[in-house]
């Protein structure tokens, strides 16, 4: 209706063009399309492919149990300057991957925070601890925020109802809580899991020894010039992404 | 006598007394309506009784001689259907009703043993298995009422339990429930905002006004014997006639009544069925409006008093709209009350005063209901010892 | 209540001393406070600033306006394949933004598709133009997702009513289905403003000739050391895209 | 005559068929209820008329000698007032009232007039400038009703227009809905579930079923001369009696009963008003229980059929719960009727066929209602007079 059908068909297009090159360019090298066999067969591509994904899933996982318990505190209690915490708990939404990084530097670095305060061996900046805990720190006040939108939709009754029939708090988070919050917490795990496959500017910034997939794609295209594996290893990432996204779902 | 209040009060913080200092006795298998009006007071009774609102301090809550009053809503072992049902959406309607037997720690095959009892006395038994999302209104309402009688509570506290439904079921559930009470020969206190719902299902019927109890006693009490005109104006629609009141008569816009005593200070009302048109009666009136209701005729009737009245009208036929009767009341159908307190009459705040001063009695009807086996029909009866064989 | 309220504290610190860290550091440097007077008094940086928000803001009105079009066509017509062709909307949410500034390459770059197609002077993929249209490849499945959901809650009778009351369709546009939207509208472009105005991977990868302040950042931080204006760069990042995030609330 | 409609049908992709063949005339100034269970085909007819729906070929809607079957929603001027009332939360209650005026392009004072004499008719002065979302429901339903009559349509068409309303509110709002229909003497069609808003509201009422028109007449009608059982059941609450039939006698499970008339093939249904309890009944039944109403008792029946039956019973007292009664019904009570077709009877197939096939003949009840305003009352035919006024 209206004159949507040709503005509507133009959008696919435009979503639809890139990924169609980008799927057609891996193919361009002199293995064709058996260049995702190697790939598969490639321990490097492998291991690199199996870390990322661990990453994103141990920061899926936290993010998830720490929000879900910030988040329930915080729907559940009023107090004096709720409102002031919850705008400043916002804050890490307007910083980009970058600065999330930098911040792990300035914290966890050779000269961060935490080594001046406790010298010896407490440089985590650059290793998977340093990623980890900066991907962590982008992801929970998403996680947060869409917990607290869900929990405070949740019919007060229904923990009233349990309480009646006899059940102690810690039956109540398992048997009301949580299976209320679950669309909500396979919805932000999703979207976290997802940005932490992606992210790629914390990596860069901490990067010294982590091989995370979109620095190895970075690296093939930039440095190799390798486009075919760049590309190749490209879908690979969106596949197992979109995979996981479509099993949330 | 099983279940006794005293003096439960309630003030929220910031000060808003939700209840006045309140007492209640319930006798073994009785079911008593809070009747009232939203906000005065009658959910926030229920949820004292259930445990979920702490009443200010001086409150008891005494069940057969087990003083419950600090006991924790977990404990107090109160059996309580919501107004939304709060049906746990992520159980079954098994896993719902065996929810309370489960936190109770029975053995798996006991839970299930008296979670098909309870299925069955519901008629329950085509939907045990379903998801809550897959079952009707009037169907998640009977899970709601079985998952709170399964664990055998005390007493059954019920929240505006068929006002989540639509009228049409409505009317065909309140019967259902009555009949279901009864068959469970439980004590229950329902709280409603529908006389209808309250005359149905309640042997005993606690009128409530602005965080106080107005009057408690049978549905027919109610009716025949109102303290206030508050009363009678939830309890049977009686229409205030406020007119000027001298010498024993009422002088309204349409003529003048002879009232059968002394008024003065008090309100007069009439119920619609105590209305006639009679051409020699006393008040002049115009009709606005008639409703054909089967057995009889509503009239909307105008220029009678300053608000219209409505009138009951049996006959085969009912007087054209717009043509010009005249009424009679008899004078002994003349409700003559002290001014309740209510919302819709503004004019009342001194009057309201005065009342609230009073001390309120009740019972004010004394009977105390037989023991339910005693008294209820055969089909009853029968489901009575059922129950009790279930609750051994 | 429970024992939430300790690891509601520790999730606190664990978003606010980063942040902290990184105000601090930001006057760690031989003009202190002054630092923030000095990016306002330098034209660099100031015009840096300039053009991060204004792409940000083309990129956020441009995919709200394709994917109100996209989203109200596809929520309003059913057709056979429509279940497929969501999903596939969905694919582009999986790669992350170094793949999509890779893909903008493969398509506008010097060996692109289109200057390959169109030979001469169709190389967009290293300015501006490249950088638009990678944030608005990457934003466009995330609002049209939110615009759908939304759409679909839109109750019917709505429409129906502006009709019987005489409504043309664009009129049913303007006062029903965009007033029903905006809250939505809001929300998704307050997200992707903030995604466009912190996005590096695609920047980098297209980076030749863009300033962005990212990349600015980035720059500051790791060739030129100069970790006190990396940081106040930061700040200002952060309050710029906060502030907008705020004022959208 | 002012709305014709002929030979309406609809059938929905897939081959479900919603509405079967359909005429109605509907007189100037008629108020004509639609009424039946869910999924009757009432709200497909509504929205028919009202543009909404593409009716199957063949149809023709014409209003006043102009055929608007072809016409859009856009063009059709009729007023709709949604069960959702669908107002429009981004304009205020004026915004909402003036927005078809607006869309007719009508100069900006002109609307304000037009709006402020719709906002005096429904009493909304109050509320004028305040949003959507700070109205009441009772407020939102008359905000509905300015909203859709403010551009003068032909005919207005109502939607369970009480439907989203709560219970005690719905009884007071269907009398001010009936006599604001009347003041604004418009042409009206609703639809509805509930056979006390059909009755009170409308002159004629059109019993629906399985998208067809059992039945059409004023209540009276429908309520003493039904067409068939399911029209009985629908209004009017009839009770069927199912038993064996033998030269002239009803059979039932708690005694026989005397037909005035054969009755072979047909179904027997009673009211409840028209069972007496009678010591020398020819029925003898068991009180299940007894429902106080105020001027009489309801009381639950069973063994006198296979299903309970309840009964009016008048008087001061009502026999007790569990006590043996026996019951009397007047032969010229019994209603006497083909099998109706009705989802709550699942042996009707065959007779549903029958009755199916039969062509549906109307109105039943010639009765062409008088000219609004020679017909109602003095407070209507100013009303009425002014709203003439309005029109001009």
């Amino acid at each position: 209706t209206f004159c949507l059908l040709p503005l509507a068909i133009f959008t696919l297009a435009f979503l639809a063009i890139p990924l169609g090159r980008l799927i057609l360019a891996s193919s361009e090298s002199g293995d064709g399309w058996g260049i995702y066999l190697r790939i598969l067969q490639t321990p490097r591509y492998l291991s690199t492919l199996l870390q990322t994904v661990l990453v994103s899933l141990a920061v899926t996982g936290t993010a998830l149990a720490i929000s879900t318990i910030a988040g329930l505190f915080l729907v559940r209690n009023r107090f004096a300057g709720r409102n002031v915490l919850l705008s400043i708990l916002t804050l890490p939404l307007a910083f980009p991957g970058v600065v999330v990084g930098f911040m792990i530097i300035l914290l966890g670095g050779r000269q961060g925070l935490v080594n001046q305060l406790l010298p010896g061996h407490w440089v985590f900046a650059y290793s998977i601890t340093g990623l980890f805990l900066g991907y962590l720190y982008f992801s929970i006040p998403r996680v947060l925020l869409t917990v607290m939108a869900s929990a405070e939709k949740i019919d007060p009754a229904l923990e009233e109802a349990a309480r009646t029939l006899g059940a102690p708090p810690h039956r109540i988070v398992l048997d009301v809580l949580l299976p209320a919050l679950a669309p909500a917490l396979i919805a932000a795990g999703a979207i976290a899991f997802a940005t932490a496959m992606g992210a790629f500017g914390t990596a860069f910034t901490l990067a010294t020894d982590i091989d995370v997939l979109p620095m190895v794609i970075y690296t093939e295209f930039t440095l190799s010039a390798n486009i075919a594996m760049a590309s190749a290893l490209s879908v690979m990432l969106g596949l197992v992404t979109w995979a996981l996204l479509l099993i949330a779902r | 006598m099983t279940l006794m209040l005293a003096n439960i009060a309630k003030t929220f913080p910031g000060g808003v007394r939700a209840l006045h200092s309140t007492d209640l006795e319930i006798a073994r298998g009785e079911i008593v309506a809070l009747l009232g009006p939203s906000g005065c007071g009658k959910s926030t009774l229920l949820r004292i009784v259930a445990g979920l609102e702490t009443p200010d301090p001086g409150a008891r809550i005494v069940f057969d001689g087990e003083d419950l009053t600090r006991q924790s809503a977990e404990t107090r072992k109160m059996g309580m259907v919501f107004q939304s049902y709060a049906l746990f959406p992520n159980m079954s309607v098994r896993g719902n009703i065996g929810y309370g037997l489960k936190m109770q720690k029975l053995p798996k095959p006991e839970i299930a043993r008296r979670v098909d009892e309870v299925i069955a006395l519901c008629r329950l038994e085509a939907y045990a298995d379903r998801a809550i999302t897959a079952l009707s209104g009037g169907q998640r309402q009977r899970v709601a009422l079985a998952r709170a009688m399964a664990p055998r509570p005390r007493v059954l506290l019920l929240d505006e339990p068929l006002s989540a439904l639509d009228a049409a079921l409505r009317g065909q559930l309140r019967t259902e429930l009555a009949l279901l009470l009864r068959d469970f020969g439980i004590t229950a206190i329902f709280v409603t905002h529908d006389q209808d719902e309250a005359m149905a299902i309640a042997d005993r019927v606690a009128v409530m006004s602005e965080g106080r109890v107005a009057q408690i006693g049978t549905p027919e009490a109610l009716y025949r014997k109102p303290a206030t005109g508050f009363v009678a104006r939830f309890v049977g629609n009686a229409m205030p006639l406020p007119g000027r009141i001298e010498g024993g008569r009422l002088h309204l816009r349409g003529g003048t009544l002879i009232l059968p005593k002394g008024a003065g200070g008090q309100e007069v009302l009439v119920r619609a069925e105590d209305i006639r048109v009679d051409p020699d009666g006393p008040l002049a009136a115009r009709i606005d409006a008639v409703t054909f209701l089967g057995t009889h005729y509503r009239l909307t009737l105008s220029g009678a008093a300053e608000e219209p009245l409505h009138a009951l009208h049996s006959g085969l036929s009912a007087p054209e709209t717009g043509s010009e009767v005249r009424l009679s009341i008899a004078p002994e159908a003349l409700l003559i009350l002290p001014k309740g307190e209510t919302a819709l009459c503004p004019a009342s705040s001194s009057s309201r005063i005065r009342i609230s001063s009073r001390p309120a009695r009740w019972p004010m009807d004394a009977r105390t209901p037989p023991g339910r086996c005693a008294a209820r029909s055969i089909r009853s009866t029968r489901s009575c010892r059922c129950w009790a064989r279930f609750n051994a």
